[in-house]
């Protein structure tokens, strides 16, 4: 049975189309979450794509967490179901809150869209399951804000409940022990920089991301803490 | 007022000359007001009416039956088959980015984008060929650093990757930086809109953001009343254009969107001379007149002067014709994108411009909306060859000083993916081939279902001041097959080309004939290519303390590549190829006029370009298009600036891995541009059928050696580590861009 | 009903990296500005509001900063108000 | 010699037009916060000197900020200093 992704829209987000365009080649199904709308309707899935949500003003995430949509969203996140932040979709997660730390400005102070070598580290989480601690994966990045920090605390308990997801091997944005992924403790909740959704082809030079969206079609995605 | 206006300082000021002026007073048959005067000068300016250029412009060559708009609309389109289309348009945004660095561009890549949306096209690909003072000028460099930030920041926000470009840094352009930028985008063949208003009684629609005083410019000396000197006019100073991707993102999707649904009747969007320019045009496109209520326009300033609101060049606006039955959907398609919508005007049968205090309120302004783009002057100025030509072109460039060949090369290397790693050039899943390779390839994807063609665009742009400043004819032929080997590197056969042509001051006779030149030898490449001219732009002007830049045409090619299963090889080279250079033969004494050695090394201006074959580079284009397309090399290249030595250097750096070679025994077979030729890394037991093919086809070849090992070495002049070759290639600009820039 | 004026100043907390800031005070050296330490970038926000008295003013831009004008993961605020 | 802490305020000249301030504005009331306008949003650059005396600071600062901590075609700049 082809699983039903809803992939949010905000003003000035601009990777929707892509996304939906990998899930359908997938087999999935994909339909546009408006920001203005209070539920996520019938979706198993959530994807928060990239872009520029609200022209990332102020700070990125920071008025695109007080939609109508994510109000649904947390809701939807608070009773199990998985949500996938990528890129702006992370920043915009750690903004709400639903995922910790923040995202701040990379190192060089330049932008940056270059391919990634990713290391799977916690295998614990709705994504992670798919994949073998350790696996190396090929997936671009393409940010500004992509730095993550957060509190010694918090990088504790990150560490200690299999929280981080995604390491880059050679760090590109500084980013505390190199993490260019995380879940929530839950797991459910997965926000990541790269852009799975552009490694998704032979002709782009990388099939890893399709793993990546793929793992949201698998098991009884509700009930996977 | 009007004997102020009458008063030469006033319309000099606005700067109209004395015929020019006189002129509007008869298409009006009276004295203009401040308004009319202002609206004329704008539309009058050489920036919207090329009045110097039009008569060489219309030399180039515009038709092929793929073409379905060629020049004179907001964009060229072509027809890729499968019932998609294409647009395309090159624009300057020069003399911006010399103030402002970052929103001159940032605007630059704005302006563009709407070119490309107004055809009812969704922009897919931005590139951005650059030029810029010497890096080691510190004000050269903070221009550099705020234009890549501003196409990185617009470009990437607004949601269009930028997908190559070029970057040039060069003495002549200290003071006066050309940032040009070139969009793409592709619509269903059937939706193809024209920016025209016709229709009695349809409204005109202005979508997008408030007006403010920004970009005035020149006009704003009508904001001193009476042009009284010593009045105090710093608040209404003319200022700086900002741009806002965030508004742009919206009003493209609302735009595509409101078009998609057929609600539009015309569309155009505003860029120079603003609001006069975008309701003048479209009305006299439609045959029609326009009335235009000054006062339903949205400001962000209050108090604002009809003249001003009539010349801002605030970004992010569009007009839309509609009919007035449709206006409820186009407000709420609005409304949901939260775009601001004031219907400001409404298509009139009486072929006026009126401009109008209050819907039905007074009119300010009146004018025959077709005078303002027909009856532009048009200029046939002097042109003049340099009286030194002659004398210059018999100098031997190549003569220079015995220089040490391997410096030399080194100091010729520049990887540039610290400017392009700053642009979003993946975005919409298109990018096979990206920057940092010859040509750009893109996936063509059908725009109504997102399916694949298996077929491709590629595309390229190419400048080069160097070649043209030594022979502007010969040199823009020369760069015009550039961008075709260029896009035959990754597998496409040109298919079209757009052109920005950089000039200096038009009231200097010599840069008129540069000119002149570069468009007689761009019409005949364009020909021979069978790539016509679709679209294109002029900057004039482009000096520094009466100092004309070099002439710095610039062309954009896009191309089709038929058959799309697998990415092309790229410049890399891996162990155990042959290494083959294909095209025009190079003679042993061949001229290095032009060229980047002679420039930056042998310090040399003077000389004359190597013989160019215009028809052998139409056949080893077509013939390694064909090679690529049928994947039978293992690696490819085009051979450009720095000439064989730094293509090949090139490969190796880009393939991790080293060559030897033979047959370049001096500078000038090391580093002379010949155009038209490409090096090709070939497995072993491929090599006999291809050099077979290679003689069928009627294309010179000639084996330089082989790839493998760890060094970089030609015969007994060149032998570098591939890692002191790397590493040199990879340090030049982060060295440079990384050390902080001041703005003066 | 008064207009107030209102400056925000958001900066990076104290122990929190500021790469901004640190690559400004990297580039200075280099364009003649020795002797500079410890630059940090922050953002300033000024803006308007209409209400009857201080601390009305004062609570609504409380509850803005903290809300919505800082991330308080790695920002801190401080406001000033000034009647106009 | 001491150290002086310098604030150096930088933001879009009136006129200039302000995109973000102006979204940032447009989005509050969504949040809840009526009645703000004339929302701008500029720079704080926070840095400590090492100088003689105060004109000396104050003479490095109007230059550092003229040629690189703003464009003054389009930003204005604002300098407090203290003795620290
Ligand atoms: N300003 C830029 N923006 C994007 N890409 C750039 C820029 N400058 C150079 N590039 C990319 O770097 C590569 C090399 O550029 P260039 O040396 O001009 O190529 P060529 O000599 O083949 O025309 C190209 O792929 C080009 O697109
Ligand atoms: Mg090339």
């Amino acid at each position: 049975m082809s699983r039903h992704i809803g992939v949010v829209q905000f003003p000035g987000t601009n990777c929707e189309q892509d996304s939906i365009d990998t899930i359908k080649n997938l087999g999935g199904q994909a339909e546009i979450l408006w920001h203005g709308s209070d539920t996520v309707g019938s979706v198993e899935a959530i994807v928060i794509p990239g872009g520029f949500a609200h022209g990332d003003y102020l700070r990125c995430g920071a008025i695109a967490r007080f939609s109508p949509i994510m109000t649904a969203i947390s809701r939807f996140a608070n009773s199990g179901g998985v949500v996938l932040g990528i890129c702006n979709g992370f920043q915009v997660l750690t903004e709400t809150g639903l995922l910790p730390g923040a995202l701040q400005k990379n190192v060089g102070l330049k932008f940056l869209c270059q391919m990634e070598s990713l290391i799977v580290d916690s295998t614990s989480s709705a994504i992670g399951k798919s994949f073998k601690s350790g696996e190396q994966l090929q997936i671009p990045i393409n940010h500004f804000e992509g730095n993550y920090v957060c509190s010694p605390e918090v990088m504790c308990e990150l560490e200690a409940n299999g929280q981080i997801f995604l390491r880059y091997e050679s760090n590109p944005n500084g980013s505390i022990g190199s993490i260019a992924g995380i879940s929530n403790k839950e797991g459910n909740i997965v926000g990541m920089m790269p852009h799975p959704e552009r490694a998704t082809s032979v002709l782009l030079g990388s099939m890893d991301g399709n793993r990546i969206l793929s793992a949201l079609f698998e098991g009884n995605v509700k009930n996977n803490s | 007022m009007s004997e102020s206006l009458q008063n030469p300082s006033v319309y000099r000021a606005l700067g109209l000359s004395d015929e020019e002026y006189n002129r509007i007073e008869t298409l009006l048959g009276r004295i203009p007001n401040h308004l009319e005067l202002a609206m004329y000068s704008v539309m009058w300016s050489e920036h919207c009416s090329y009045k110097s250029s039009k008569v060489h412009l219309k030399r180039l060559p515009t038709e092929a039956p793929w073409v379905l708009v060629g020049p004179g609309e907001n964009a060229g389109v072509i027809d890729v088959g499968d019932g998609i289309a294409v647009a395309i348009r090159i624009e300057s945004h020069n003399h911006p980015s010399a103030i402002e660095p970052y929103q001159g561009a940032a605007t630059g890549v704005g302006g563009i984008l709407r070119d490309i949306f107004t055809m009812g096209a969704r922009p897919i690909a931005v590139m951005d060929p650059l030029r810029f003072g010497p890096l080691d000028d510190p004000h050269s460099r903070w221009i550099a650093e705020g234009v890549i930030s501003g196409v990185s920041g617009y470009g990437n926000s607004v949601g269009v990757p930028t997908v190559g470009g070029e970057i040039v840094f060069d003495e002549t352009y200290r003071g006066n930086p050309l940032v040009n930028v070139l969009a793409m985008g592709v619509l269903p063949a059937e939706r193809l809109v024209l920016g025209q208003a016709s229709g009695m009684g349809n409204l005109a629609v202005l979508l997008g953001s408030a007006t403010g005083r920004d970009g005035i410019g020149g006009v704003s000396v009508l904001a001193s009343a009476g042009f009284d000197e010593n009045t105090d006019s710093s608040d209404k100073r003319p200022s700086v254009q900002v741009g806002d991707p965030f508004e742009e993102k919206r009003l493209l999707e609302a735009c595509l969107e409101l078009l998609e649904a057929g609600l539009a009747v015309g569309i155009q969007d505003l860029g120079g001379a603003g609001l006069t320019c975008a309701t003048s045009e479209t009305a006299s496109r439609g045959g029609a007149g326009m009335d235009v209520d000054i006062r339903a326009v949205s400001l962000r300033e209050v108090d604002m002067e009809p003249f001003e609101i009539m010349t801002s060049e605030s970004q992010e606006r569009m007009l839309v014709i509609v009919e007035p039955c449709n206006l409820a959907k186009v407000l709420e398609i609005s409304d949901r994108w939260e775009v601001i919508a004031d219907v400001v005007g409404k298509v009139t049968g009486d072929g006026q411009l009126k401009i109008r205090d209050g819907f039905d309120g007074p009119v300010i302004a009146d004018i025959p909306a077709a005078t303002l783009h027909d009856d532009a002057p048009e200029y046939e100025r002097p042109l003049e060859r340099p009286i030194d030509w002659f004398e210059r072109q018999r100098v031997d460039a190549g003569l220079a000083k015995n220089s040490d060949y391997e410096s030399d090369l080194l100091f010729m290397l520049r990887d540039s993916s610290w400017v392009y790693r700053q642009y979003d050039h993946q975005l919409f899943l298109n990018t096979v081939v990206g920057p940092g390779d010859d040509g750009t390839l893109l996936r063509l994807r059908d725009p109504r279902t997102g399916r694949e063609t298996g077929r491709g665009l590629g595309m390229s742009t190419d400048g080069n001041h160097r070649w043209c400043c030594v022979d502007p004819r010969a040199g823009t032929k020369m760069l015009v097959a550039e961008a075709v080997m260029n896009i035959a590197c990754v597998g496409a056969n040109p298919m079209a080309t757009v052109n920005c042509l950089n000039f200096g001051n038009p009231e200097h006779p010599v840069v008129m004939w540069q000119m002149s030149e570069a468009v007689d030898g761009m019409a005949e490449a364009c020909i021979a290519f069978s790539a016509p001219i679709v679209g294109g732009n002029v900057s004039l002007y482009n000096e520094t303390n009466g100092v004309d830049i070099a002439p710095t045409p610039v062309v954009g090619v896009i191309g089709m590549h038929p058959s799309l299963n697998t990415p092309p090889p790229g410049m890399g080279i891996r162990n155990g190829l042959t290494i083959i250079v294909l095209g025009q033969v190079v003679e042993k004494n061949v001229a290095m006029g032009g060229s980047r050695w002679a420039w930056d090394i042998a310090d040399c201006r003077d000389g004359c370009l190597p013989e160019f074959d215009l028809d052998q580079a139409v056949k080893t284009a077509s013939f390694v298009a064909g090679l690529v397309q049928k994947n039978s090399v293992s690696a490819v290249h085009d051979v450009g600036e720095g000439g064989l030595a730094v293509a090949l250097s090139e490969m190796a750096i880009r393939g991790a891995t080293g060559m030897t070679l033979d047959g370049l025994s001096d500078h000038r077979l090391l580093f002379n541009e010949t155009g038209g030729r490409v090096v090709i890394g070939v497995e072993t037991e491929k090599v006999n059928d291809l050099l077979e093919e290679a003689k069928a086809a009627g294309v010179p070849v000639e084996t330089l050696g082989f790839s493998g090992g760890m060094k970089f070495t030609i015969g007994d002049v060149i032998d570098i580590g591939l890692d002191e070759l790397t590493e040199a290639w990879r340090t030049e600009l982060p060295d440079a861009l990384g050390q902080g820039t001041v703005s003066a | 009903m008064t207009i107030w004026r209102v400056k925000v100043e958001v900066s990076p907390r104290s122990g929190i990296a500021d790469p901004a800031g640190a690559t400004i005070e990297r580039s200075l050296p280099a364009l003649g500005f020795e002797n500079v330490q410890n630059v940090r970038l922050g953002k300033l926000i000024c803006l308007e509001i209409e209400a009857e008295n201080r601390e009305e003013v004062e609570k609504l831009v409380a509850d803005m900063s903290e809300r919505f004008l800082t991330n308080p993961v790695i920002e801190d605020s401080y406001v000033e108000i000034f009647e106009s």
